[in-house]
This record gives structure tokens, C-alpha cells and sequence, in this order.
């Protein structure tokens, strides 16, 4: 019952924080209220038992990708532009897509309870036999690197292609630089 | 050893060679790794084929573990036809390469653009081979990362926002896509897409699953450009550097249209979901709309790459109509198609390449006279612009007999129609260069200008010669083709 | 930051701290929640924050930008590596239980190993990001 | 279906509406690239409300322990997670650059330069 209750008051803080975020135009703000964002995305994940994402969403969603916004801003402006469109096409497919998502999710079977798909057919066999069978307690952590470890090494590389990326656009060529911004 | 492991190699060894490019930090060394390991790659992929062919479905599991618990690599005759067009095509534009980003891209950043090149065939290699729903998007976003890399490294300040808006658009259809494996998550408890389509077959129809149906569906015409969702395609691929427009317009799309097939046919193919909705009919509408529209902005073009960009999206319409027809003589258009356009649009992007090399980003106007000073250039674009209108000889009249064939035994005798009057359009806008290239005085920037090296112009004509010997002989090409096609319909109920 | 003290003492003090912390996250966190991923971050945020206090040019001196562009790749290729050698062990593309004698051990050997490839390459990827978005100077329009 | 998935979903698909629409709405790059991040959040929440068992705790294994979360979601939603900042990094980063080389971060903006430019 706390937990429900705990969960429904961060879900409601989290709603009112995103309609900040769409109302304000300082730029600044809005990344402020983003790392609010997900701070209380990390506290619902805590409430849900999934403390290895908590701790990622925290360390990403709060920190890098706050301190990557901020010195974004840094360099570039921090002030949004008055919209000048009408944003009616825009809020019907976000609806739209909204709409087909609560279609979807209503019909889905129960939750919470253990007797549930997701927790009857692929899941049991890493909680029962995964400490054994790996000598890792944190099942996360067996299912990440062992069951799983595919994806992961594909998750790397996903980081490693973003660091490329970010290489490429932003390092300085120093010399030919220097030598063209006195111009 | 290597002969069980090749499923892994296949991805593993383009991904290995990724880092070891960012480690040894010059250019022309990252470009050796490049080639060798794309032609590795390459010939690894022909191996499996080879063995599919023989030995039907390989299963390859990571780790030890069985699926549904571990993830598997499963390969059967049509990813394993789209595993040979990625990689041979990866491969034969390697050598090409080598001159043309000598030309357009600073020279200290030649590994990182190597590095981002062989990520990007990584994560289409990976996504085409995999069996594991979430392998799809991991790998999904390995190479979309690495597309918006290659994209932003073209000269043009209008390549940043090109990748940009593609950065956004693709972001949402990978989304999409995690939401639609995430319903059928959570309707059938498992991963791997054989376990998933086996208990969706005996699930009744229920709200979840036409709703991950149409998330997949959006999430991957996104990706794929399907007409209306196309709009990061053009510039993105007008303003890229030359060689990785050549790279995507080849091999991304046509990756995203397995996909496609993968999930309706594979997956939903047994489910209750495909019998009682009309996927078809939306696609079918959206292809027709995708072919004339596009090849009406196309006309219009005076960028040649816009141009062919534009083109892209109305051959991709092809392909995605053939699919949409559903039966064995469509999708085997369809399929067929997937290569034919690889290998056309390959060809004119490496040849569009060399023009870029001698008088920069080719408009219609410096391309007066081309003829003249680039004769081969010139010649080959002739016969990929063929290719594209479908003139009997080349690989296009080969999709577009399939897919008319298909039309006429469904009796839809105004699609048939409706086909051939699209090749007019695109007979308009190849005639319009021809026009240009032929018949006027070359323009003051191609005065100066010869030949482009051979280095580059050998790569092209391979993939020209490709689509005349296609278009000849279409026993290897739509051979495979038609066998894929009745897989995945034995698939289907 | 030249006059400020009290902060830089602190900073001195703290970060032999956050990056043992992210150490026991790293090696941790195959009994508790954590692992690679978040140690990288906790690690490169402690190299940030001695950025922040002694300045950028400080910190390019004490860890050089080849070194981070170094570990980028190979915290990669260490994971590949394992995967690889399990292979030529004799098992499938990262099947640690070949690694060892008792599979359970090379389960655990395998998982530890990729894990430090992880954070190696977050660390790397993070800190790269840091020195390529703040070597970037501000153009003249957003000084208006 | 009880009260706790229901305000979940609820507020998820409240969520990734508003970040869908700051994403197509929205002409400043940066704020799309926020709307684009929450718009992916909402999604992690899909994805973790199913997992939790009522009475269940967090998935590492202790003794006397008997009803645990289910761990699968977890692991997804940390690769995703990680795919996410690394695809805003990239984005920040061209945003960066398209202000160096426009002068501007609003979409109308950048186009009325384009249209000059052709």
C-alpha cells in the first residue's frame, strides 16, 4: 500500500515537472527540470525493485546528460524562440500514438502478481538457476553480462560509436584553427 | 572452429576492426583494416548462403545458453541473402573509397570515418542475422549512430542538419520499435522471435498485438522512408560524403525492409493478428503514393544527388509494394528489388562520386557535357539510370516483371498499369541527365576536368556490369529470391 | 578557479575517494547493484570534477587526451578479446564457462572481465565527451 | 489490472505524449533533443511497472528471500538507458556545431538560411 502510494505521488510530481518543461522557454530551466526528471524517474525505479537501472538513470539521466545539456547551453544559446507554428498536427500524432499505446497496454495481461507471462516463462530459470549456474548474486548483473552479454557488448558499442561521433564533430583541428579564427 | 562460429564471425569481425582503427589512428592503416575485414566479411557471409542453401536454417547461440534464455543468431535463406547484398556491397565499396574521402574528409579524421564505417555494416550485419527481438534495436541503434556520423562528415553545413533531423526521426522510430517489442514482451514472456512467433500462434487475437503490430510497423517505415514518413531521406543523402551515400542507399534500407519482413511474416505470420487487419492495403496505398510523388519531386531536382535521393524513396515504394502484395510472385519482386536497387543505386552514387571528385557537389548544370570529359562516368550512369526505369536488360526490368506479373494474377490490373506508368516518370528525370550529360558543351567546371582514377571507376563498374549480368541472367538473384519468398509464406497460415 | 582555497584542498581530498568508490561499484557489482556501466561514469566524473576545480589544460596534462581515445577502444576490444578467446577455448562467442576448469569460475572470470571492459570504455567515451564539448570555445554569436 | 500499473501506464502514456510532442512541435533544437529524451523515459517505465511483484524485492539472490522482481526488464531497459545518452550526446554534439555553423538554433531560422543560401 506505501508503495503504491509512494509510486502515484512521484509519477504526479514527475507529470507536473514535464509540463514545466513544455511551458518554459528559458533553456536553462528546462534542463534543470529535466535532471528533476529523471531524479524522480531513478526514485520510482528504487520503488519498483529495479535498483541496477535506478542507479544507471541516476547517474546518466541526472548527471551526463544534464552536464552535456548545460554546457551545450554553454555554447550555444539559452533562450527558445516564441513557436510560431500551430501545433495541432504535432499534439495529434503525439495523441494518436498515445492513444494506440493505452489501447495496446489495457488489454495486456495482469501484473504485480507472480502468476503473470513475463514472470512465468523466460525469467524463472535466471532467478533459479542463475547464481548457480554463473556464481553471480545480482541477477541483473548474471543476465547482463552472461545470459545476455550479447546485447551488452552491443550496448558498448553503442557508447563507443557516440564517443566516435562526438570525436568527429567537435575536435579541433588546432593549428588550421588557430590560423583561420585570426583571420 | 571457424566453420561453427561463422554466424559470430560474421558480425564479430567488422566490430572488432572498429577499435582497432580508432587504436591505430592513421588513416591509411584503418583503411587496410577496413579492407580486409570487409572483404572477410563478405566472403563469410557467401559461406553462409552457401550453407543455408545446402543445410537449411543455422542456429547459433551466444554464450552457451539455449534460447529463449540466451540470444540466437538465426539464419535462414532470407537473411542470408540479405547478409551477402550488405556485406559484398560494404566490401566492394572499400577500395573505391580510398580517393574519394582522401578528397571530401579532413585527413585526421579518415580512422574515426573508417571506424564509424565499419560500425555502421556491424550493426545492419547484426541486425539482419539476429533471432533476439532486442538484439534488433541494440544493433538497430549501433548503426544508426554510425549513419549519423557518416552523414555529418560531409562537407556541406547543410550535412549537420540533415543528420540532425535524421538523429530525431530515427530516434523515434527506434522507440517505436522498442515499444512493439516491448508489448509482445510482455504478452508472450520472451525474447527470441522463433519462441515469440510459436506463442503468438496460439494466443487469440487481442488488443496488445495490433498494437505492437502497428508500433513495429510505424517504428520501421521510419526507418525504411516509407512514404509519408521519408523527409530526413533526401538531404541526408544529397549532403553526405560521397561514399557513405553510396554505402546507405545501398545497404540501410534495404535492412530495414527485412525487418519488416521478419516481423510480418516470421512473427505474425502464424498469429491471429494478419488475418484480421489489412497491414497490406495501408502499405500498398502508401507504396503507390511513395513511387509517384517522389519520382515527381525528383523531375524537379537540380542537385543529381537530391535527385537520385528522391528516386530512392519511389524504389524503396517498389519494394515495399511487392511486399504488400503478399503473394509468391511479389514479394519475390520485392526481394529481388531489395538487390537490384542496391546494386543500381550503389552504381550511380560511386559514379556520382567521381563527378564530386572532379568539379564538387554535382548539379545539373557543371554536369553539362560530362560525357565529353567523363565518358565512363558518364556511360554508367546511363545504364543505372536504365536500371532504375526498368528498360528490359537491366536488373530493374527483372523486379518490375515480378511485380507486375504479381499485380495480374490478383487481377489488379490498374496496379499493373499504374507500374508501368511510374517507369515514364522515372524515364523523365534519367532522361533530363542523359539530356544534360549528352547533348550540351561541358560547363566551365568540367573544362579542366578527366576521367576520375581507376581506383574508383573499376568498383563502380563492377556494380554497373552487376546490374546488366543481373539483368540478363536472374537465375542466381531472383532464384534466391523466389525461395525466400516461399519461406516466409510457408511461414504464414 | 586560481584563488579558491578551500575547493581545491577538498578536491584533492575527495577525489582518491569517488575513485575508489567507483572501483567498488566496478568489482562490486556482481553482489550488489552496480557494474561497469556506472562505475565508468563515477570514475570519469571524478576526473570532471578535478577538470572543474584545476582547470581543463591541468587535467589534459595528468590524463592526455590519447590516453582517454586509447581506452575508448580498448575497453572494447577487452570485452571482444574475451569473447574471442572463449571461442579459440573451444566454446561458443563469449561462453566463459570454457574459460576455466569449473565453468562456474569461468562464468564469474568471464562476468568480471567484460564488466571492466564496460567501465573502461564508459570511463573512456565519458571523459572524451567531457574534453571535446569543453575544448570547444564559444563562438562570437552566442557571446551577444 | 490493479490501481498500481494503472496510474503507471497512465502517467507513461501522459509522459511520452508530451516528449513525442516537444519533439514534432518544437523548433528549438535543444529542447526537442530533452522532449526526445523524456519521450524515451517514458518507455523505461513501460517496460519496469510489469516487472515488479507486489511483495517481491529487488532481483539479488539472499538467503530466506522467496519472491523477486523479474530481472529481465531490468537488464533491457540498461541497455537502453545507455543507447539514450549516447544518442543525445551525438545530437548535443551536432547541435554544437550547426550553432557554429549557422549562427542559430531554431529550426525556422536555419531553413530561412538554407533557402537564401540555394
Amino acid at each position: 500500500m506505501t508503495t503504491t502510494l509512494i509510486n502515484t505521488a512521484l509519477l504526479l510530481m514527475m507529470a507536473a515537472t514535464v509540463i514545466g518543461i513544455v511551458r518554459l522557454r528559458n533553456l536553462f530551466a528546462v534542463v534543470i527540470l529535466g535532471s528533476l526528471y529523471s531524479f524522480l524517474m531513478a526514485t520510482i525505479f528504487l520503488v519498483l525493485d529495479a535498483v541496477d537501472v535506478s542507479m544507471t538513470e541516476a547517474a546518466v539521466g541526472a548527471g551526463v546528460t544534464t552536464v552535456l545539456l548545460l554546457s551545450t547551453l554553454y555554447l550555444t544559446k539559452s533562450e527558445e524562440a516564441k513557436p510560431s507554428h500551430t501545433p495541432i498536427l504535432p499534439l495529434a500524432v503525439a495523441l494518436v500514438t498515445g492513444g494506440l499505446l493505452v489501447y495496446g497496454t489495457l488489454g495486456l495481461p495482469e501484473f504485480g502478481s507472480p502468476d503473470s507471462v513475463i514472470h512465468q516463462h523466460v525469467a524463472p530459470r535466471y532467478l533459479e538457476q542463475g547464481p548457480e549456474e554463473t556464481g553471480v548474486p545480482n541477477v541483473v548483473t548474471a543476465v547482463l553480462a552472461s545470459y545476455r552479454g550479447f546485447d551488452t557488448l552491443g550496448e558498448v558499442t553503442v557508447v563507443f560509436t557516440g564517443g566516435i561521433g562526438v570525436i568527429v564533430l567537435l575536435r579541433r583541428r588546432w593549428r588550421a584553427d588557430r590560423t583561420r579564427d585570426h583571420k | 572452429m571457424i566453420e561453427s562460429n561463422l554466424p559470430a564471425l560474421q558480425v564479430v569481425l567488422p566490430l572488432v576492426a572498429a577499435p582497432l582503427c580508432v587504436l591505430l589512428r592513421r588513416g591509411s592503416l584503418a583503411w587496410l583494416v577496413t579492407w580486409s575485414a570487409t572483404w572477410a566479411t563478405a566472403a563469410i557471409s557467401i559461406a553462409i548462403l552457401l550453407r543455408v542453401l545446402d543445410a537449411g536454417t543455422i542456429s547459433y547461440t551466444f554464450g552457451g545458453w539455449e534460447p529463449p534464455w540466451g540470444i540466437e543468431y538465426r539464419v535462414d535463406i532470407v537473411n542470408a541473402f540479405v547478409l551477402v547484398l550488405v556485406s559484398v556491397i560494404g566490401a566492394i565499396i572499400v577500395p573505391y573509397a580510398r580517393r574519394s574521402v582522401g578528397a571530401e574528409i579532413r585527413s585526421e579524421q579518415h580512422y574515426l570515418f573508417w571506424a564509424a564505417y565499419l560500425l555502421c555494416l556491424t550493426g545492419l550485419l547484426g541486425v539482419a542475422i539476429t533471432g533476439d527481438a532486442f538484439n534488433v534495436f541494440v544493433f538497430l541503434e549501433i548503426s544508426s549512430l554510425a549513419t549519423y556520423i557518416l552523414i555529418a562528415c560531409g562537407q556541406d553545413r547543410r550535412a549537420l542538419v540533415a543528420s540532425y533531423q535524421y538523429l530525431i526521426m530515427g530516434t523515434i522510430g527506434a522507440t517505436f520499435i522498442v515499444i512493439g517489442i516491448g508489448l509482445l514482451y510482455l504478452m508472450t514472456g520472451t525474447l527470441n522471435l522463433a519462441d515469440m512467433a510459436q506463442r503468438l500462434s496460439t494466443m487469440p487475437l487481442h488488443r496488445p498485438q495490433l498494437a505492437a503490430l502497428a508500433f513495429l510497423t510505424v517504428g520501421i517505415s521510419l526507418k525504411l522512408a516509407l512514404f509519408p514518413l521519408h523527409l530526413w531521406l533526401p538531404n541526408a543523402y544529397a549532403y553526405a560524403p560521397s561514399v557513405s551515400t553510396a554505402f546507405l542507399s545501398a545497404t540501410a534500407t534495404k535492412v530495414a525492409v527485412y525487418l519488416l519482413l521478419r516481423f510480418s511474416y516470421s512473427v505474425f505470420g502464424q498469429s491471429h493478428v494478419i488475418e484480421n487487419i489489412s497491414v497490406e492495403a495501408v502499405i500498398l496505398a502508401l507504396s503507390v503514393a511513395a513511387i509517384f510523388t517522389a519520382s515527381l519531386v525528383a523531375i524537379f531536382q537540380d542537385d543529381v544527388k537530391r535527385m537520385f535521393a528522391y528516386s530512392s524513396v519511389a524504389q524503396i515504394g517498389y519494394i515495399t509494394l511487392g511486399i504488400s502484395l503478399a503473394n509468391q510472385n511479389g514479394l519475390t519482386g520485392g526481394i529481388v528489388h531489395m538487390f537490384n536497387h542496391a546494386v543500381a543505386k550503389g552504381a550511380i552514387f560511386m559514379l556520382l562520386g567521381c563527378v564530386a571528385l572532379q568539379i564538387g557537389q554535382p548539379l545539373m548544370a557543371q554536369m553539362a557535357g560530362l560525357a565529353k570529359r567523363m565518358p565512363m562516368t558518364a556511360a554508367g550512369l546511363v545504364v543505372g539510370g536504365l536500371s532504375l526505369i526498368g528498360v528490359p536488360g537491366t536488373v530493374g526490368f527483372i523486379s518490375k516483371w515480378y511485380l507486375v506479373v504479381a499485380a495480374i494474377e490478383k487481377g489488379w490490373w490498374w496496379l499493373a498499369a499504374l507500374v508501368l506508368i511510374s517507369s515514364m516518370l522515372a524515364a523523365i528525370y534519367v532522361w533530363r541527365l542523359i539530356e544534360v550529360c549528352y547533348f550540351r558543351e561541358p560547363s566551365p567546371e568540367l573544362e579542366a576536368a578527366g576521367e576520375a582514377p581507376l581506383s574508383m571507376l573499376i568498383p563502380a563498374w563492377v556494380l554497373v556490369i552487376g546490374c546488366i549480368y543481373f539483368g540478363l541472367d536472374a537465375t542466381m538473384t531472383a532464384g534466391t529470391a523466389a525461395s525466400a519468398a516461399q519461406s516466409l509464406l510457408e511461414a504464414t497460415r | 578557479m586560481r584563488g579558491y582555497l578551500v575547493l581545491r584542498v577538498i578536491a584533492k581530498l575527495l577525489i582518491p575517494f569517488i575513485l575508489v568508490f567507483g572501483l567498488y561499484v566496478q568489482f562490486h557489482g556482481d553482489f550488489g547493484p552496480g557494474g561497469g556501466f556506472q562505475a565508468g561514469v563515477i570514475v570519469a566524473a571524478a576526473i570532471i570534477f578535478h577538470a572543474l576545480i584545476y582547470g581543463l589544460p591541468r587535467t589534459r596534462l595528468v590524463v592526455p587526451e590519447w590516453v582517454v581515445e586509447t581506452l575508448v577502444a580498448a575497453g572494447l576490444l577487452l570485452y571482444i578479446a574475451v569473447g574471442i578467446a572463449s571461442m579459440l577455448m573451444g566454446g561458443g562467442f563469449l561462453d566463459y564457462s570454457v574459460l576455466m576448469h569449473d565453468p562456474v569460475h569461468g562464468q564469474h572470470r568471464g562476468i568480471l572481465l567484460v564488466e571492466l571492459g564496460v567501465g573502461i570504455s564508459v570511463a573512456g567515451v565519458m571523459l572524451m565527451i567531457f574534453y571535446m564539448f569543453a575544448g570547444r570555445s564559444r563562438t562570437p554569436d552566442s557571446e551577444k | 489490472m490493479n490501481a498500481l500499473d494503472l496510474i503507471n501506464y497512465w502517467i507513461a502514456m501522459m509522459l511520452l505524449v508530451t516528449g513525442l510532442y516537444i519533439v514534432i512541435a518544437r523548433g528549438n533544437l535543444v529542447k526537442k533533443l530533452v522532449g526526445l529524451s523524456i519521450f524515451q523515459t517514458s518507455v523505461y517505465l513501460i517496460y519496469i511497472s510489469p516487472s515488479k511483484i507486489i511483495g517481491g524485492t529487488a532481483p539479488i539472490i539472499a538467503p530466506g528471500v522467496e519472491l523477486y522482481s523479474n530481472p529481465l526488464p531490468h537488464v533491457l531497459i540498461l541497455t537502453a538507458i545507455v543507447v539514450g545518452v549516447a544518442t543525445i550526446a551525438l545530437g548535443l554534439a551536432l547541435v554544437v556545431r550547426i550553432h557554429e555553423a549557422y549562427g542559430t538554433i531554431e529550426e525556422d531560422e536555419i531553413h530561412a538560411q538554407d533557402q537564401d543560401g540555394e
